[in-house]
């Protein structure tokens, strides 16, 4: 555990762009050497409100991108829905604005050696990490293809560049507005075994994330997903964002999704245990 | 040259800004950000007899200027602890003050006994208020004959020579009683506040947000709760130290516990906020007392008591 | 039809939000904001026997998401008030509940024999809990057995008509046990939480910045202290009727209180940054309870206790 | 006392100007029709930090001038130091944005109905409701004197409008950077009679009120002065501005500063109460 966080810095990024993108702001920071030590699947942490905000934890997102320009040109993207009072006070940020931001942060999406066939699943704007997890992926020679889902078309965020880094994409939205009407779980096991799918790849809401992780698991095709509990530090030092995970001795321990996440391996996690300590974990009494 | 120095009990420190109990994981997670050498001292999370998984998620709440947080004690147990955590910060350089809490005054004898060989540790702070663990009856520090119970147990049993600073909640008719109580029996000095019991509702599922219902408030929301606890318990014992918490985000919020009669200070929750947050309040404390005119730190406790009239 | 009405003890109100004790002067300075009929009732100021002076100055500081006050009960008395006050609310077609405040178990007999005759009056709430009257010790709410005797002294004296909401004070070690204590007392309904006591010391005079000392801290800061402590006392007594307040600053904040198991919510601080909060919350919370799914309100007093799986 | 605040409302005021003048900002409002119901002396009070602000108070600013332009165009000016935070956020506001803003608030100035001698006495910021008092005074053919004092000339408001206003203008800074060295009250005996003042106005901080009103008490002259004490809600519901004023029957009464002030006569001030209720005041005890 020593070199926790080891490449993350604490800088004040000034934000390059905002643009409204469907539902959600796609929004650049100024943040140098920082884009080219993240990774996909790393997240960013970026307190809110200003200086006199009522505010006092910071704001988790996933990296969407970065581009590496140098150690003065680095850029960062993330994709922001304005959900609370945090998110929405951030996509109203113009450019020019400084925030404060920690990255990269938590563990990355586990790369194969060999090239595989992946399957990359993303809902809403869980879909941002996988743009740049595909261009990995294809670089290192794999076959990716996508599913989005989302409740409808405004909640997809799949831009043109990301569409052409994937062999083949499907969209899914539960109102029909674009794609196929339905859950993302619904066409899943088709692409699976028409595709001969190795790997799965997903982040998005929990309970999506379950879901797949039950095909995943019959279909005994693996699966790493990224996951989001509610962090108050995403650091490592609150311990608020734990889940039961099974280690490779089969004991259950609470982990912090920050550091030992947000990227799991799905077959770990003790899924549908909101709320209660899975029974056999270790100090649960 | 400016003192910065601070003491709790027997214990030196170089200066007075710790990490608080529970909100520095196991000191490794901040090393990335600053030195541990450069604290005061680093508070460990508060360490029971026995591995503990804590209480389940959501386990959370962001609340107006604070948090709310139902942890339940999440650790390793006394003995993984006291042989992968503390040679570790000992190995940073870091003065370590260790926090221990129980659910059973012989748990808190245990506990002692096995800290009392334990070389490397500036001073022992006993949870005794911890609100976060299953039985709300069972807090020590809300009834003075268990809070005594407690202190004495560690007292007995942890040998001469380390500090013992028990840690009080606010969430009591009187905690200068308390107070008096456990200093009465054997405590060195005392840990002011711990968080204060709180609940959140979600408005969306219409329950309580925290799967353990109440949590504990901290951040700036409580910082005028832990002045005024500081400044009642010092007026009431001014010889005894406090090491004072709650709230404290800046070098200005340090100061206010200070002159309140606070010996040292922990920064918990603005660490959330913020990884450097300790570092950033050691050099604006010191900027503020140089600035005030005190050539030491220790002019500075409890100066808000003197009699009015008197200045600097 | 959506039914917005409430009730406390035997007195109904149109709606559930209330203005908080203390902190709408004499309805006077509000009503060039808003109509007073417009609310489910005035709560009027905690009225005093003898004219009252309040504390000296500074009387308030802001706070993180909160602010301290030691108003210390400055008023006219309750002959002037009945006097003035009282014709010139009901004359505005307001319900009206008089919040009464004593320095003895005898000041609170006599206040009651002073408005058991008087008509137009809802409810009377019996504050023994202000934390700014000058001894601290004098605080009834904090211990049982005075806590008793003032309500007790109230409900001989009140007749048998006028309900009676005590209010309580979230500094205490077990606030059901006091809450049982008021209601085997004779309280028809509890008003929860008054302020929590604070300080804050000015770094520049390096002093406590309220002539008081001490203040009582209110706003969103100790909403999380009023959702706990009306959810406890809820749960101890779910028939007991709750006035909530503590931090409510929109409709979201009184949906919560009402979900913990408040009947009716007072506004405070909240009207101190925007005069008509008031009814901006009375609009809010009406659309919060809608777009739940609710008919009425009484529906959703209380509603997070329910047990779990439950669902509207 | 019905009718308190009769002419406040509460609006949603756009910035129109924010320009940093010494060690000011002059803040001009849109105010619709609130220009033409304030009088020299009211106050604004206004929201400050946004909507997830730590600040849950109003902070309370002397109305410089007001510009009656009809129900639609009517104009609000302030002259704000940047003392705390909530002071300071509202300097850094730029045009176009809109602040929740309640005016006028307060008593007035009180204007003599004949043509009278008037001193107008500054400290600081404290000039800014005296220059439209004086255009009042000046309208009812009143003499108007100026003086205008502070620590530095930075600390000077003194507007080159505002200057022709008056028939005499005397700067006094304690560091001597303009004007006459010293305090405003080093000045003020020797103006008083030479000008043969009848009347004397001020707004300044409580230290230079007070100082003021022991030389017009010495000299029999009538002092008027806009107090400022610490305010929660401006609008006398809450009870914290406070002060001890005598009454036309002798009795000292702890009265608020928003609401029988700010504007109140210096002789029925009992000064040099702070931190205490002095003696025989109605309810002491
Ligand atoms: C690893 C990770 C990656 C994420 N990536 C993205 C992303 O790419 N785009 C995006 O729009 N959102 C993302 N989220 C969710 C985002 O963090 C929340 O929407 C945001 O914190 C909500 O803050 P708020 O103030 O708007 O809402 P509020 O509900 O008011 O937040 C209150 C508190 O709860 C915490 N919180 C609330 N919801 C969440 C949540 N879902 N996850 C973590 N903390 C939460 C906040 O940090 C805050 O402390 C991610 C979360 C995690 C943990
Ligand atoms: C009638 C009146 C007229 C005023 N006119 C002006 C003016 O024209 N220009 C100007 O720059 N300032 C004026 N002030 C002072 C101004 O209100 C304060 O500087 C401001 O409130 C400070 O807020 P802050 O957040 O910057 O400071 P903080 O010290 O952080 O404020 C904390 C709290 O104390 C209150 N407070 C602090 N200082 C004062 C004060 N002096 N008066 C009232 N409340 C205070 C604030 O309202 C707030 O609630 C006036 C005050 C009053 C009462
Ligand atoms: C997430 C979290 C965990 C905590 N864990 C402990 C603990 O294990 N032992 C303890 O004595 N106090 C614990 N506390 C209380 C803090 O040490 C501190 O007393 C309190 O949070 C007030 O300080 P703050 O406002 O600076 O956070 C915890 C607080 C938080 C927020
Ligand atoms: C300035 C001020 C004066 C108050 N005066 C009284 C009072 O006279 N009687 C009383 O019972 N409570 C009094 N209170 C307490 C409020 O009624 C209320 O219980 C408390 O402020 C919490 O609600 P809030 O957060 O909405 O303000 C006062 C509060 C404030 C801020
Ligand atoms: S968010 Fe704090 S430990 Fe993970
Ligand atoms: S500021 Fe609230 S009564 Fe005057």
């Amino acid at each position: 555990m020593i070199g926790i966080n080891k490449n993350a810095t604490q800088i004040m990024a000034e934000i390059v762009s905002n643009k409204k993108v469907g539902a959600y702001n796609h929004i650049v920071f100024a943040v140098g050497d920082i884009a080219s030590r993240s990774k996909p699947g790393n997240f960013v942490a970026i307190a809110v409100g200003g200086s006199n905000s009522a505010m006092v934890l910071r704001r988790a997102f996933a990296i969407y991108r970065t581009f590496d320009k140098g150690s003065s040109g680095g850029l960062l993207e993330i994709v922001v829905a304005p959900h609370g009072e945090g998110s929405t006070w951030l996509t109203n940020q113009l450019p020019g604005y400084k925030v404060d931001l920690i990255a990269p942060l938590g563990t990355a999406f586990g790369i194969p050696t060999e090239p595989v066939r992946a399957l990359l699943v993303g809902g809403g704007y869980g879909s941002a990490p996988l743009f740049g997890l595909s261009e990995v992926l294809k670089n290192r020679g794999c076959r990716v293809d996508m599913v989005l889902g989302a409740s409808t078309a405004m909640k997809i965020y799949a831009p043109l560049d990301g569409k052409r880094s994937v062999n083949s994409l499907t969209t899914v939205t539960e109102d029909g507005t674009t794609g196929i009407t339905g859950k993302v779980t619904d066409v899943l096991a088709e692409i699976i075994e028409t595709n001969e799918i190795d790997i799965i790849y997903s982040c998005g809401p929990m309970g999506m994330l379950e879901a797949i992780n039950e095909i995943s698991s019959k279909l005994d095709v693996m699966h790493q997903c990224a996951i989001e509990e509610s962090m108050a530090c995403g650091i490592g030092v609150c311990m608020t964002c734990v889940l039961p995970i099974k280690g490779d001795d089969g004991q259950i321990r609470m982990l912090r999704s920050c550091i030992d996440g947000p990227v799991v391996d799905g077959e770990s996690v003790v899924w549908d245990s909101k709320r209660s300590i899975p029974k056999g974990t270790w100090g649960a009494h | 040259m400016f003192d910065y120095k601070t003491s709790l009990g027997q214990a030196e420190f170089s200066n007075p800004i710790f990490t608080a109990s529970g909100c520095a994981g196991s000191g490794r997670e901040l090393s990335q950000f600053f030195q541990l050498s450069e604290l005061g001292a680093v508070v460990t999370k508060s360490i029971m007899l026995k591995p503990r998984s804590g209480r389940a998620t959501p386990r959370m709440a962001e609340t107006p200027s604070g948090m709310l947080n139902s942890i339940g004690l999440q650790g390793p147990g006394i003995d993984i602890f006291l042989e992968k955590d503390i040679p570790w910060l000992r190995e940073q350089g870091a003065n370590i003050v260790v926090s221990i809490a129980g659910e059973s005054v012989d748990d808190y004898a245990v506990l002692a006994r096995k800290l009392r060989a334990v070389s490397g540790i500036s001073a022992l702070e006993v949870n005794i208020s911890c609100p976060n663990v299953e039985n709300r009856g069972q807090v020590f520090a809300c009834q003075p004959n268990t809070a005594r119970a407690a202190i004495e147990a560690v007292r007995r049993n942890i040998g001469g020579e380390l500090p013992i600073i028990a840690k009080l909640t606010p969430d009591v008719t009187s905690i200068v009683e308390i107070a008096q109580e456990v200093v009465a029996a054997g405590a060195d000095g005392l840990a002011l506040i711990n968080t204060v019991l709180g609940m959140v509702i979600d408005t969306n599922t219409m329950r309580p947000k925290l799967a353990g219902k109440t949590g504990g408030l901290s951040g700036p929301a409580i910082r005028p709760v832990a002045v005024r606890a500081i400044y009642q318990v010092h007026e009431a014992m001014p010889h005894v130290k406090i090491l004072g918490m709650g709230g404290v985000a800046s070098g200005r919020d340090a100061f206010e516990l200070i002159l309140a009669g606070a010996s040292a200070v922990s920064v918990g929750t603005a660490t959330f906020g913020n990884p450097n947050a300790v570092m950033k309040i050691k050099e604006e404390l010191a900027n503020e007392l140089i600035s005030h005119g005190f050539d030491s730190l220790k002019e500075a406790v409890g100066y808000a008591h003197r009699a009015e009239g008197n200045l600097l």
